[in-house]
């Protein structure tokens, strides 16, 4: 589509312009998304182009600018919230949990909550603490609330236009280690927000990944390939709603499968994965889902994260195990 | 400390614009013009309130509700901050707002829903501008606050058109004052110069805990901390309750920002139709503010200042069995949801997998009734 | 130990006053837990005994209870902060999970955090919306958390004593369905507080639950023994840390294992049994974990929980299908 | 709105008493009653904290450091009310206060773990009665109220005992004064009469938000809202940061309950060494609070009127030099942490399950890099 290629942060950053084109109703508002244009700049140069009504710096407090967006909806407002690092979050849980998830099943489905909320996501930059979490495990769990991931800058450009067009509350997962990894062209036409896609194809172990570890992913491929190992690799794009068909369908290949995130193993993604998976392909499993994810630990300081994130090494032992199970 | 302690809230300079004997009485700065039609008016909306207030209490005993949080004793502060919204105006209210529910034209069934657990509110705030009862304490007010910024942006504060300047009306309890969401609310409030009005029924009591355990001073200073006007009136006079509502709405559509009002009042049921006060509260206290009860005022003064006779009270009481019956019968004809409408209204778009769950559930529940 | 048998809320209480009576640092803290003793009465009486000092009536904020609560640990105090019911539990949710969760790591292991927060949970009450949550998985995969579960007296007593007794900060999950159920005598000892418990043993189906399902669950066991089927119920007790062990131990014997909670399934706690039993029991299972669970909307109203809650028909449903499978 | 507008902040009744050329003045409100040899010693602090940070911004830039929080500017605020803290006060910081720290007899190599990723803190707050730093905006505030409320329950406020009377001190920014978390703490304080003093040090900027983005009036107002003392103080000024701050924690010592200080000051230097206040922030405010610095002034005082000469300022200097050795030769030898250890401290009683995941981990590792 774009003659030029670009990053991901670029990516967003045009996406996010052509909802506020399309759209008068589309507000973007957080904290320094104005002048500043986000302390990783998604948001640079909409303020003075959409003027302040429409890109809003907010005050200080993350509950503030979820529960003035839920306002904002139920006046006819799509808002788009820019929370400014993973950790920062959690003062606004409770507005996301118990008001804009579940607003339009309290409403009767007679009030939509078009809202998107932007979270710079995940580690690997080498930040200080609260700036490295993984926090979508949280908002999978909780009905009402949809959760994608980009890993590209194709995918993020559309996917935050589909995530801000769409009617219901979308939590948008932008791994920050990838916001200026390399270039990409944009696609000419978006994928659907909620389908996985197989951005390599294997016959002998399916990968499955979403957001940040898509990279760590696709190079495991490559060095597995190395020994003849063929890696199927899936982008599941969006961890809720779960396009678990598609992974089954690659499992009922393979018969091996891995899942790899960020956030902490115990009660995260992987989990809900494997549960479905070997629920609805129990006989096509050779080995039971592995999992390479985050341990049961705080996010570590950032001179372990290397040794602590999913990375290549650790995703190719479990493809072994995997075969050799 | 021990017990509620008077001393430290005294009742200070509020505004009153009828006394509990039922005299009228002047504050230059809320001055109101007022027929005696319109206070006869006042008086019937009053009485159905609570007259809405005790058939839904009967009924919970009943059994036909769950649980009913009763607004017995601030029925004036209701109805004079309801009353003073226009039509077009946005009110945010707790799950204690009946009295405004009622000024919003909002059929006292459609909010039986949540109570019987037929529904979880279900009603479209646009179509009365009244929203859905908020339960989490102090959330509301940030959507108040949110609904305020899109009336700025839509051009609607301080045109001077009257059928299009708008005003929001958030209301909240004195406990409510402590949480976080209240205060950013105020932050936002201030900051943004918003078009909202702050209403805080100051009932004396967040359950068990007096409103000495919130805060040690007045609740309507908390406003100049944030730089824009509080005010405190007489929550059981339905006149100062509509002067000064009106007045701050006014300013809010006018462009001037934000007013804080606490309605000092008090609630003279339990919390709700499960809470116990007597482990907690005097009975004198009930006592004494019996003697402030925000219909007997109006009563006296229709009967002695506006001489209205006794058909003018037994029509309201009339209406008043009326809407008793309206209530009554229909709270049982609630119709019940369907199971699977559980499914419903998740999502704008349901995913796949909730399909899945609802067909299985479906099936499952048509299995088992079988 | 008891002589007449009570119910879980006076064990609660008995608990709760037996730890103050033995460490003069604890404190307990929350919105009407003084002269009301609670909305469900589990402080009773204990203001009055220990003094409003020890038994705190906080202002109405869930972020200053939980936050004022860290102050006071770190001040040397054992706090026990009573949610008043799990659906407020979120305005604490970011001191929680960035504080509570975190504090002793960040202090190198320098700082305890000996903080319980007791949470009322789960539905089958007939309570309007946001009474009714099931709020524990958020909690179970947060590091730096203990989560646990009551469902009887007898627990009830031990756990809350074990909990306020242990250095790490726990989130305690109390069934409120149960609160005044059956009274039940109180063991001499307590079971340990981070291990599961083979409640009923059987050799056809393993079905695992804990808190407010396990009634349902040793009622589905006896409706199956009518029927020949013999269920092992296993009471999880603790959520996180999960004593898996015990859980495999027995589905190594069945081969079969239905998992059932309350909670939404999407991402539950049964997703993380599942993907663990079947990692490292794989050839034991004759079958994939079922799961049993609340679905993955909202709470109902009210009229609709029975149904929607994992109840008698639907666990029994479950287990003919791992039967059958 | 488009610039940051300083009408609406002009400079009001705050508290100096060390003008900008160095003058002395008088406020009757805060006697200072102190030599030319402490004077002396709060220059000494303010170019060692001045050092500290000059230092950590280098060994960023040099990678040593993945970021830095600077308090270029601030120095004086903080020096002011970190002398004013007895040994068992306990002070909150949030993760700028390196001149309280430095007060607190806190090993500047301490603070540098965190931002070196060497650990998370990892300190005992109780050590030198200095909290861990805290990122997550204002949450500190709730625990220095926390803590208050166990000061309280210690018996160790409004005994006249100094050795055993104890104030806590809550530092925050203007940017905080938004959070739910620092309005619920004035809340607790009010109620409870904590002994607990906030210092807001109002630098001005949140990252790029002018502070009239969160408020329209000057933050020390806030406090009257919820019923305690606010005052202003020129937070470039440390005598007057010291008398205020030492007149409050006085207060709350004697159980006269919290005060809410706001230092009125600027930040110097971009929000830490990833920011670019170029895109938000007029060079010439800059300029103008160049004059106002908070050394320079101590300094012409000490010149002037206590006839310092240059040996006291080379000894200084020549201190400063030592330190900033120090702080670089120590930074690169900070331990780095062994990769088992991010297990160790995640709880007190290690779960079986992480201590199976710690033995993978530490298995793979070794295989790894073997
Ligand atoms: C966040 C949250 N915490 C706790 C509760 C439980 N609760 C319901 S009403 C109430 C007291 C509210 O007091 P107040 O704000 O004075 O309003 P009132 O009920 O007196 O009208 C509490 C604690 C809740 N609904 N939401
Ligand atoms: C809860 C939370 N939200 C957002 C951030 C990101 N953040 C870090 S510093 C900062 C601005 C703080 O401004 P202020 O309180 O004035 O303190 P200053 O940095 O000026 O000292 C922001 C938004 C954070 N650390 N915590
Ligand atoms: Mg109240
Ligand atoms: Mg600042």
């Amino acid at each position: 589509m774009s003659d030029t290629p670009m990053t991901m942060a670029k990516a967003l950053n045009e996406g996010l312009r052509k909802a506020m084109e399309r759209d008068p109703k589309v507000v973007i508002m957080g904290e320094d998304v104005g002048k500043l244009g986000g302390v990783f700049r998604i948001t640079d140069g909409l303020q003075k182009d959409f003027g302040e009504d429409r890109v809003i710096d907010t005050p200080l407090a993350e509950s503030g600018i979820i529960g003035t967006a839920v306002g904002l909806a139920i006046r006819g407002y799509r808002p788009v919230c820019e929370i400014q690092f993973d950790g920062f979050v959690f003062p606004g849980f409770d507005q996301i949990v118990n008001q804009v998830a579940k607003f339009h099943n309290r409403s009767a489905g007679l009030v939509k909550m078009p809202i998107t909320i932007r979270i710079p996501s995940g580690g690997g930059i080498g930040a200080v603490e609260h700036h490295s979490e993984s926090v979508e495990t949280y908002f999978a769990h909780t009905a009402g609330l949809k959760v994608v991931a980009c890993s590209n800058p194709s995918d993020a450009y559309w996917m935050i236009q589909d995530a801000v067009a769409d009617d219901d509350p979308v939590i948008f997962i932008e791994p920050k280690r990838l916001y200026h990894a390399a270039k990409a062209d944009i696609a000419d036409a978006p994928t659907a927000l909620y389908q996985a896609r197989v951005v390599r194809p294997g016959q002998h172990v399916t990968v499955v990944g979403y957001g940040g570890t898509m990279s760590t992913l696709l190079e495991s491929a490559k060095v597995a390939a190395e020994d003849g190992i063929e890696l199927e690799v899936i982008d599941l794009r969006s961890v809720s709603p779960l396009d678990i068909a598609t992974v089954i369908e690659s499992v009922q290949r393979t018969g091996r499968l891995v899942v790899v995130h960020e956030a902490p193993q115990s009660f995260g993604i992987g989990a809900e994965i494997a549960a479905r998976v070997t629920e609805q392909a129990f006989y096509s499993l050779e080995a039971p889902v592995l999992r390479v994810t985050g341990y049961d630990t705080p996010y570590p300081p950032s001179r372990l994260e290397h040794e602590w994130l999913p990375n290549l090494d650790r995703v190719l032992d479990a493809v072994d195990k995997a075969l050799e199970f | 400390m021990s017990e509620h302690v008077h001393a430290v809230h005294p009742e200070p300079d509020m505004v009153q614009l009828l006394t509990p004997e039922g005299q009228r009485v002047d504050n230059p700065d809320y001055p109101l013009d007022i027929s005696d039609d319109e206070i006869a008016g006042f008086y019937r909306d009053l009485v159905l309130v609570r007259r809405i207030d005790t058939e839904a209490i009967a009924l919970q005993r009943q059994g036909e509700l769950g649980l009913w949080a009763s607004l017995l004793g601030q029925e004036a502060a209701q109805i004079g901050a309801g009353r003073a919204l226009r039509q077009h105006d946005m009110a945010f209210p707790t799950y204690r707002e009946h009295g405004v529910a009622w000024c919003r034209n909002v059929d006292p069934l459609t909010l039986l829903g949540l109570f019987r657990g037929t529904n979880l509110g279900g009603f479209d705030p646009r179509e009365h501008n009244f929203n859905l009862y908020t339960i989490v304490i102090g959330a509301q007010t940030l959507h108040a606050a949110g609904y305020a910024m899109g009336v700025i942006r839509d051009g609607a504060v301080g045109t001077g058109d009257p059928t299009r300047d708008t005003a929001v009306l958030a209301f909240f309890g004195d406990g409510a004052s402590s949480q976080g969401d209240v205060n950013e609310s105020f932050v936002w409030a201030a900051a943004g110069n918003l078009p909202v009005v702050f209403f805080c029924q100051n009932n004396q009591w967040a359950i068990s805990e007096p409103v000495e355990r919130q805060s040690r001073v007045p609740l309507y200073r908390r406003a100049s901390g944030f730089g824009f006007p509080g005010v405190r009136v007489d929550g059981n006079d339905v006149l100062a309750s509509y002067a000064v509502t009106r007045r701050a709405l006014d300013d809010a559509r006018n462009a001037q920002g934000p007013t804080l009002i606490e309605a000092y009042t008090y609630r003279m049921n339990p919390h709700t139709t499960n809470d116990d006060p007597r482990r907690y509260q005097l009975g004198s206290e009930r006592e004494t503010w019996k003697l402030k009860d925000p219909i007997e005022r109006v009563r006296a003064y229709l009967t002695r200042e506006a001489k209205l006779g006794p058909d003018f009270f037994d029509d309201v009481e009339q209406e008043a069995r009326k809407l008793a019956e309206h209530i009554r019968s229909g709270c049982r004809e609630l119709p019940d949801p369907t199971p699977e409408s559980v499914f419903d209204d998740v999502y704008v778009t349901m995913p796949d997998e909730l399909r899945e769950q609802r067909t299985d559930f479906t099936e499952f529940v048509a299995e088992v009734s079988a």
